[in-house]
């Protein structure tokens, strides 16, 4: 079965959540709405998540995961460093010594936290991506827009109802 | 790499001087830290430079110690050469001396420097109008051969620094073989006048001071611990003294116009007004004789007079000290009086010192702290000691044009004869000059040909220290490494080569120096205490141990010193227009100046203003505030003769009178580490003589001074806050009360 | 006074901001070219200071820093502000941070660059700078990790990258919005690479949220600790003068300060230079120089604190430091350093100069050599009078050499940061277009209920 | 395994030194200077030089305070205000106090500096990137940092003074930290010689470059924890211990008749080096 | 959901690996493969198989000199090695002495060349083979010391551990890397810290290896780890 995508292009949040509503309300054939939408934004919109129903964020957990490895990782590579050195007696302090071990532990708590963080971000962001087959560049400047993913034989019904909510511009990808 | 001196391989061995001396592949030392641990070969030395013969003990790797002799000095400190596959590395003392037990100062450390140096004269010169141009030594000797010829005895001078020893012989005979009397024997800083007075006082001219067996040492001037006589062996005496006998810690005092190195450390630096030593030592007699102790006749009445109010306000020395030292000196027995060049650089320098040694006499230390030095049984090798009298007579004859040639040894006289003698230019109405040198130091500039020596320690020689410390030795001096010039010869071999020019037959067994050395030691053997050894082992003995102990007899020491003819001028008058005495100082390391080129002695601090480098004139803070004169302060210091100009620092330890100005410094040539660095004080000297024995009086000198306006940094360790600890527990000091020496290790 | 405009349509926003990154006018080209010939001279000297030794810097043996650790501690401490208007005032919602928080946070990034070269040039033998990083190695040696240059090393490193990917992060929205609008080469390429296929779809926006406020909330305790490790340099020795328990919060409150001083600086610049005028409004420029008002009196507390503690305490060699600056041969860069940062921010309390942006840039000019002073000032002093006083006051003068590579990182500074004005926009768009959006909500409501009340 | 070592030997790695430590055994190399006794001739300094290859840098650089004297005569004019010296002037020789909790070694970012087993402050030098932080470091300011290159330097070494380098000591480029070592050449090759014949190396045997030339003997150097060495004894008459941070002699009310300091011992670096105070005759 | 967790042992997997990994490498493995150094052309081939090399192993009595090699000691040339830090090179003499005496090969080129050094009086510029650099001190009398005279291994094979097979070889060339972490890999065993090891009894063991407790063996001698302490090859 061959899905179709379509974009919608509205000029503001309001117009975009009706949209969401209706075909929330509405039950297409061969559509979801919460698989197959995707509201892309210009901004961040908080009530864009909020319309479209909570969704799981993983990042926090990359976030504790990297920054108790890099934790401990800097721990024990720097006394295990300190144990292992030729020549370890400085200054009169044990061979591993707490306050500097804590201050790197803690650098490098940091620096796992901070960087898996990113990585999670990337990979729950999806990104890297390739684009969507279907994208206005005036997403990037005012415009929201809603697309859709349905079966063929959907896609009338969709374009009726964003018509219905004064869609600046529909378009369809070109069939095969 | 391995060695130390604790495995110290005094070499014990047959002296085969060809292969070991050789300088074995000396790449080792050289830049350390290129990269990290790159273990393949480094450029430029792929080479392992290897021995085609060796001695079983030369192991590469290992040093081997050497005894000879330091020559930085008179003193004759015996040293322990460490040599490195060939190369000479360190000198360190030799602990079987009686004069220096291991020990050493950083002048006679620095000889490595003096051989060397980069700035060594390497060739025979020959001078061609202002340049020099190198010829051989075959022409040279026929050169000088050639300059003689019909030159009389009377028409030849030879003009040397202190020389003892076969060289001093070898010396001897070849003037004689020239028919000349003319042996000038030059020292510019030499204790010549307290040789003369201690003759008369004590009928020897360098009696053994036995500073260890002081309870109580009166110093005048006598820097004992820096520069005079023999420093490195009264050093010693003096730390036993500091600990003392039975535990009661010797006591320093020192009185003089400038704080030398002895002056800081003094338990009591006194400071007189410059030239009223003398007053001040005939006052404490008088004072002694106040308080009881014996005068004979004579002195008793040649101490009239001095009494107490007197000499403290010619001196500048108050009544309380007076006393105090008085009741120290009355108290403590057996004490000890020096004399040094401070007290004696006056006109009436003579009898300052004669004042002073009356005052042993009276303290009845003759024969306990100072006591007869052993003799040398050869009395042709005891030294031929420097004075500046003999500077003034060559000059003298230099100026009338009688001399047709002149030669050079050890001595700069150029540098260090007085500005107003003229020197330099008397010196070039000398026919024909010939210079032996190390450097092309000033003298060596003026000559017409010079002749390059061997260092001290690639040559062979004997040395007899004018000041015995225990009993008498000679000291041997060997190579401690192959010749670092292929064109330079010792001084040895050059006089035997120019003595048989003379008189050939009688030296041809000699074939050189070194021959000549080993062939008249030999024959002197049985003086020597080793008649009975054969020549082989006496001569590896010798050689083992650097030293020739002789058994030989003290000298008499006569106790009666009189005080007949002794008259001390009143303390000199202030001069209105050259208002400030000029005390130019004998520092440690530089001393006449001949060792400037050493750069470890140019960066060694001078110790008390911690000042390298350069030159300064120190003057009191009182004085300088009053003249509104800051350190690094440009001052202009002119005398009658002449006037240089160094910078100003302010030093407490000098009398507010005097302005002092280290010698050594303000070299024209000498080398690269010399050359325009400071200025020389004996430019601006006076000719005035000392009036018994016509020695230069150094501290006669009247200068004034004027700022030039100009201001510099002062080149020394010190910090800018001058060196004060500001309360922190830095360096500490107790008084002998609070302390009790004899319960510490 | 508003912070924006309500009315400002989001392209235009776009339109204001794509135009500053093309078309530069001749005064960027001469702003561009002072920094390079100053970096250069910076360059030439540490070429000149590499071959010769470190001597040519007229360091010597007590005085061995001079003013190379003073003026690292000076760009470490100007990198903080960028997180601080960034991520405190994000956590905190301020929105009137979003038009200037970018530059800020490039100027963290740059100035943490900085400091870097100094930690290079300072080095003896940079040439073995390797030797301090850990990494296994065949000899089984590793660096000390005891000692506090290695913490500023990990410090500056984790603070570096992680600002960078906060910068980054924060900046994928905007990339794609040049993505979309640039048509030229190179750009086009670059901004398609970085901008990963941003598209602004909900997952997208959903995780950048989260991942924004993570690292920013790890940012603050991440900044705090750079600069009081850089502080432990010298709080953590034993000399007198920088054995001083304030001197973490000290070093942080100082690098707030001086890092608000250049946010001002830039700020009019940039201003001017590219014409944002709408955007870095003078109601913006208000707040920020209240807030550098606020971190200039806590400067100044502490700095009193500090001296006062000194003065209370029976620290003898402390005291004498101190006294050492106030009337020694640094006492004129001590008292400049007083004047300049507590006496001269004294003026942003006035309302009338709040605003006034010809005074405004010459007092954060004057606050900027103040805090370099300050730095200076904490370095040198302590060398020159430490415990030992046979070294005391061999004070060194710093040579041309030392001054021309402080001189040259103000060019290294400059370039970089001219250079990213005309790659990455400068002004975060989409959150300019976030603030503008509500404001006009706002506005709607008030007005809206505005009219209720009639 | 690093980390079975760790969790193995973890009382080791947390002890603090010197203060619940072990012993140095066999060996603590330690100093003791009687500043009564020394002159302040400057030979000591002289034969570090000789010694150690340390560059002559010159006036210019000696103005600039870039001198390299691992060893230095410090003077210092008593205390109180004064017309002229009358007690003389106080010499201090003051090089790297080997200190057992030395405030250098923590700093060194590369650990090029640190504290060894006999009891020893080292540097190595091809180690050092010259971050100069342990001089700052430093309450003593006794290390001294190569500014230039000597080696390369032909005013310093010229071609033939370079002969004179000692082989047994690394000739340092720019760039490095440099201190003074207890000759530590000397130390480890009597230590090697002593290990090959299976004992202890003797009092006496080896000396230091300055001890051996200190014309008035003021230097004693050698094993503090041998009975038999004249440092152990003098340290123990002087009733000077190592591991504290004031002496309980000094806590005697009036002060002790005890001559032993060490200089800023207060601030804990527990020195190596302890001075015998100078001494002035309170009878005159 | 899973695809996450997925993910998340797999990070964590890589981040245990590589930090044990980093943790447990500090000191480098004992190595004793080669590592050849470059080819160095001799002035003269000096042939070491001929002098150290084995006898012939068919025949015992080695009858004919011509075939296998004399098993001359490496100490009877190299004799500075057990006196000295550095081994230096033999000097001329030491060839000379024995082959003044052997006519049978006075006349191959190699023998003749040798002579002509030595009738000139000249060192043979023999080329460095092994060398380090200036900061790093060997000492190879200490080394002879322990392995040859306190534990009576064979010279060959003491000398071996560093210098490789050189009794195989013609010209010796370097074998071992002789880098830092080469050395320390050896010095990582445990040694005997006993009198009858050359080594005075103390706390030295504790020093020697501060944070390995002394190893008592099965027979009771008491072991420790070789010296850790910079200054004892850096100076």
């Amino acid at each position: 079965m061959s899905k179709r995508h379509l974009l919608a292009m509205f000029s503001s949040f309001d117009e975009a959540e009706l949209v969401v509503q209706e075909l929330r309300n509405t039950s297409i054939k061969g559509f979801d709405v919460n698989d197959d939408l995707v509201v892309k934004s210009p901004i961040e919109h908080p009530e864009v998540e909020e319309f479209l129903g909570e969704k799981p964020v993983y990042v926090q957990w990359f976030t504790l995961f990297g920054a108790l490895m890099g934790g401990l990782l800097g721990f024990f590579l720097i006394s295990g460093a300190q144990a292992n050195f030729f020549e370890q007696l400085k200054g009169g302090k044990p061979i591993v010594p707490f306050p500097p071990n804590f201050v790197l532990t803690y650098e490098m708590f940091i620096l796992g936290g901070v960087y898996i963080s990113v990585l999670g971000f990337l990979i729950c962001a999806g990104l890297p991506a390739k684009r969507s087959p279907l994208y206005s560049s005036s997403v990037s400047e005012d415009k929201i827009a809603i697309l859709v993913k349905s079966e063929a034989g959907a896609t009338s019904t969709l374009r009726a109802i964003f018509t219905k909510h004064q869609a600046l511009e529909i378009q369809e990808e070109a069939g095969k | 790499m391995i060695d130390s001196s604790s495995i110290k391989q005094l070499a014990g061995h047959p002296f085969d001087r060809r292969d070991f001396l050789k300088v074995l592949g000396w790449s080792g030392a050289a830049v350390a830290l290129s990269g990290c641990g790159n273990t393949s070969i480094e450029n430029g030395k792929e080479t392992v430079v290897s021995y085609v013969e060796a001695a079983d003990y030369v192991i590469p790797g290992v040093a081997v110690y050497y005894n000879s002799t330091c020559a930085q000095c008179d003193a004759g400190c015996n040293i322990n050469g460490r040599v490195r596959e060939g190369r000479v590395l360190k000198l360190e003392g030799n602990a079987a001396s009686a004069i220096n037990r291991g020990k050493m100062c950083g002048l006679g450390q620095a000889g490595v420097q003096h051989h060397y140096n980069p700035d060594r004269v390497r060739e025979p010169l020959l001078r061609k109008g202002d340049k020099g141009e190198t010829i051989s030594w075959d022409k040279a000797y026929a050169l000088i051969a050639e300059k003689l010829n019909g030159v009389s005895g009377e028409q030849v001078a030879f003009l040397s620094g202190a020389v003892s020893g076969h060289l001093k012989v070898l010396l001897g005979n070849y003037l004689e073989s020239l028919g000349s009397k003319n042996l000038y024997v030059y020292e510019a800083v030499a204790p010549a006048v307290q040789r003369a007075a201690n003759k008369k006082a004590y009928g020897t001219e360098m009696p053994r001071f036995n500073i260890n067996k002081a309870k109580v040492v009166l110093s005048f001037g006598a820097d004992f611990l820096g520069s005079w006589v023999s420093p490195v062996h009264f050093s010693q005496q003096y730390a036993q003294f500091r600990k003392g006998v039975d535990g009661q810690r010797g006591v320093l005092v020192q009185v003089e116009s400038k704080m030398t190195l002895t002056g800081a450390n003094a338990d009591r630096w006194l400071v007189v007004r410059p030239g009223t030593e003398g007053i001040l030592a005939l006052g404490i007699i008088n004072a002694l004789g106040a308080s009881g102790v014996t005068l004979s006749g004579d002195v008793a009445a040649a101490v009239q007079g001095y009494d107490k109010a007197r000499v403290s306000n010619d001196t500048g020395v108050s009544v309380e000290h007076l006393d105090k030292l008085v009741a120290l000196l009355k108290e403590r027995t057996p004490s000890l009086v020096l004399a040094g060049s401070a007290a004696e650089g006056y006109a009436h320098g003579s009898q300052n010192a004669a004042a002073i040694n009356l005052l042993n006499q009276v303290l009845g230390n003759v024969g306990k702290t100072i006591e007869a030095s052993a003799s040398v049984p050869f009395p042709q090798m005891i030294p031929a000691k420097g004075n500046t009298a003999a500077l003034k007579t060559l000059n003298d004859d230099l100026a009338a044009g009688k001399y047709k040639v002149l030669f050079t040894y050890a001595t700069n006289p150029v540098f260090t004869a007085p500005g107003s003698m003229k020197f330099k230019a008397n010196l070039a109405k000398a026919g024909f000059k010939v210079a032996f040198a190390h450097y092309l130091d000033e003298t060596a500039l003026e000559a017409d040909l010079v002749l390059p020596l061997d260092s001290a320690l690639e040559d062979w020689g004997t040395q007899v220290p004018e000041y015995m410390a225990e009993g008498a030795q000679i000291n041997i001096q060997q190579p401690l490494m192959e010749k670092l010039h292929a064109n330079t010869q010792g001084m040895g071999d050059i006089l035997l080569t120019l003595v048989k020019q003379r008189e050939a037959d009688k030296y041809k067994d000699f074939a050189d120096y070194y021959g000549y050395l080993r062939g008249s030691l030999l024959t002197i053997k049985g003086a020597l205490g080793s008649g009975g050894t054969d020549d082989d082992t006496f001569w590896d003995e010798t050689l083992t141990s650097g030293i020739i102990k002789l058994a030989g007899s003290a000298e008499q020491l006569s106790g009666n010193a009189s005080a007949a003819g002794l008259q001390l001028p009143a303390a000199a008058a202030a001069d209105a227009q050259y208002s400030f005495h000029l005390i130019p100082s004998v520092t440690a390391y530089l001393r006449d100046g001949r060792h400037t080129n050493q750069p470890w002695l140019q960066e060694s601090p001078d110790p008390l203003t911690t000042i390298v480098w350069d030159s300064w004139v120190e003057i009191h803070p009182k004085k300088a505030a009053e003249l509104g004169i800051v350190e690094g302060d440009v001052l202009e210091v002119s005398s009658r003769t002449g006037s240089i100009r160094a910078q100003a620092y302010l030093f407490p330890g000098i009398h507010p009178d005097a302005i002092s100005i280290p010698l050594g410094r303000g070299h024209e040539a000498l080398g690269r580490y010399a050359k325009g660095y400071g200025v020389n004080p004996f430019q601006i000297l006076d000719a005035v003589f000392d009036q018994e024995t016509g020695e230069l009086a150094l501290h006669e000198t009247r200068v004034k001074i004027s700022k030039v306006g100009q201001r510099i940094i002062v080149v020394k360790d010190e910090g800018a806050a001058g060196g004060k600890p500001e309360q922190r527990r830095i360096a500490l000091s107790k008084s002998t009360d609070q302390v009790k020496l004899s319960e510490e290790v | 006074m508003k912070d924006i405009r309500e009315d400002i349509a989001w392209a235009k926003i776009n339109r204001d901001v794509l135009v500053s990154l093309e078309n530069p006018r001749k005064l960027y080209w001469v702003i561009v070219f002072g920094a390079l010939s100053l970096f250069s001279v910076g360059l030439g000297c540490e070429i000149y200071q590499y071959q010769v030794g470190m001597g040519v810097a007229n360091l010597n043996n007590p005085n061995v820093w001079g003013l190379y650790i003073a003026t690292f501690i000076f760009w470490i401490g100007m990198s903080h502000s960028g997180t601080l208007l960034s991520a405190i005032l994000h956590l905190m919602h301020a929105d009137w941070r979003k038009p200037i928080y970018r530059f800020a946070e490039a100027m963290t990034t740059f100035s943490l660059m900085t400091a870097g070269l100094f930690v290079m040039v300072h080095i003896g033998r940079l040439w073995q700078f390797y030797y301090a990083l850990p990494y296994p190695n065949d000899r089984g040696t590793w660096p000390n990790f005891q000692s506090p240059l290695l913490w500023d090393a990990m410090a500056i490193f984790t603070y570096l990258s992680s600002s960078v990917l906060f910068l980054y992060v924060g900046m994928i929205p905007d990339l794609a919005i040049c993505r979309d609008n640039l048509h030229k080469g190179w750009r086009k390429k670059l901004y398609t690479l970085l901008a990963l296929g941003w598209e602004g779809t909900d997952r997208q926006w959903r995780n950048f949220r989260v991942t924004y406020l993570t690292i920013a909330c790890f940012l603050i305790p991440l900044a705090v600790s750079v600069h009081s490790i850089v502080a432990s340099d010298f709080a953590m020795s034993q000399q007198p003068g920088w054995h001083v328990t304030s001197f973490p919060p000290y070093f942080v409150a100082g690098a707030l300060y001086s890092g608000c001083a250049a946010i001002i600086t830039l700020f009019i610049i940039l201003r001017y230079v590219f014409r944002f005028e709408d955007y870095m409004t003078k109601s913006i420029l208000k707040k920020t120089v209240r807030l550098t008002f606020a971190i200039a009196m806590v400067w100044t507390y502490l700095n009193a604190v500090e001296f006062a503690a000194v003065w209370y305490g029976h620290d003898m060699d402390a005291k004498a430091v101190l006294i050492q600056k106030a009337t020694g041969p640094f006492a004129p860069f001590w008292w400049g350093m007083v004047f300049c940062g507590s006496v001269v921010p004294l003026m942003l309390a006035f309302k009338r100069f709040q605003t006034n942006i010809p005074v405004l840039f010459a007092v954060s000019l004057l606050l900027n050599l103040g805090m370099w002073l300050e730095r200076w000032m904490i370095v040198a002093p302590t060398f020159s009078h430490g415990y030992y006083p046979w070294v005391w006051d061999n004070d060194q003068w710093p040579s041309l050499i030392q001054w021309g590579m402080v001189m040259g990182s103000f060019g290294w500074f400059t370039l970089l940061f001219m250079v990213f004005c005309k790659v990455f926009p400068s002004v975060s768009m989409y959150e300019v277009k976030e603030m503008v959006y509500h404001r006009s909500l706002h506005l709607k409501k008030n007005e809206t209920a505005g009219q209720g009340a009639h | 395994m690093s980390v079975s070592n760790l969790l193995e030997n973890w009382s080791q790695f947390r002890h603090f030194h010197p203060v619940d430590d072990k012993p140095h055994d066999p060996y603590k190399w330690a100093m003791s200077i009687d500043i009564d006794a020394c002159s302040g001739c400057n030979a000591c300094s002289v034969a570090c030089y000789a010694e150690n290859n340390i560059p002559v840098v010159g006036k210019e650089r000696f103005q600039h305070g870039q001198q390299m004297h691992w060893m230095r005569i410090e003077r210092y004019w008593p205390d109180h205000d004064f017309d002229f010296p009358e007690q003389g002037a106080e010499f201090l020789p003051m090089m790297c106090q080997q200190c057992e909790a030395a405030p250098c070694e923590t700093v060194c970012p590369v650990g090029a500096t640190n504290h060894t087993a006999d009891g020893l402050n080292s540097q190595i030098y091809n180690r050092c990137i010259g971050s100069r932080y342990c001089s700052a470091n430093c309450p003593f300011k006794v290390r001294y940092f190569n500014w230039y290159d000597y080696p390369t330097d032909e005013t310093v070494w010229p071609a033939e003074m370079n002969r004179q380098l000692n082989p047994d000591v690394s000739v340092r480029g720019k760039g490095v930290m440099e201190k003074c070592t207890f000759c530590v050449q000397r130390l480890r090759a009597a230590e090697v010689t002593a290990k090959g014949e299976g004992r202890i190396v003797r009092e006496g045997e080896v000396q230091t470059a300055c001890q051996q030339a200190c014309p008035t003997s003021a230097i004693s150097f050698g094993n503090l924890v041998d009975p038999e060495s004249r440092v152990h004894k003098q340290w123990q008459a002087q009733q000077v211990e190592m591991n504290v941070d004031e002496q309980e002699k000094d806590k005697e009310p009036g002060g002790s008749h005890l001559r032993g300091y060490r200089i800023l011992e207060e601030l804990r670096p527990y020195p190596s080096v302890m001075y015998l105070e100078r001494v002035r005759e309170s009878a005159i | 959901m899973h695809r996450f967790l997925r993910l998340s042992f797999m990070l964590m997997g890589l981040l245990v690996a590589s930090g044990s990994y980093a943790a447990d490498t500090q000191k480098p493995t004992l190595t004793t493969e080669d590592d050849l150094g470059p080819q160095v052309t001799q002035p003269i081939e000096f042939p070491h198989y001929r002098h150290a090399g084995l006898k012939n192993p068919d025949d015992p009595t080695n009858s004919d000199p011509s075939k296998g090699g004399m098993e001359i000691d490496c100490q009877y040339c190299h004799t500075y090695a057990r006196r000295s830090a550095v081994a230096g090179i033999p000097p001329l003499q030491k060839c000379i002495g024995c082959h003044q005496n052997i006519e049978s090969v006075r006349n191959k080129p190699r023998i003749v060349e040798l002579f002509k050094y030595w009738d000139a009086k000249k060192a043979i510029p023999w080329k460095k083979v092994h060398d380090l650099p200036d900061f790093v001190r060997f000492n190879h009398e200490r080394h002879i010391k322990r392995f040859v005279e306190q534990q009576n291994r064979p010279t060959q094979e003491a000398c071996g551990y560093c210098h490789g097979d050189v009794k195989s070889m013609t010209v010796a060339r370097r074998s071992k890397s002789l880098a830092m972490g080469w050395c320390a890999s050896c010095h990582e065993k445990n040694h005997p810290v006993t009198a009858e090891g050359g080594t005075p009894i103390g706390n030295q063991a504790y020093w020697y290896k501060f944070q390995k407790p002394v190893v008592a063996s099965s027979d009771g001698v008491v072991k420790a780890q070789g010296p850790n302490d910079c200054w004892h090859c850096h100076k």
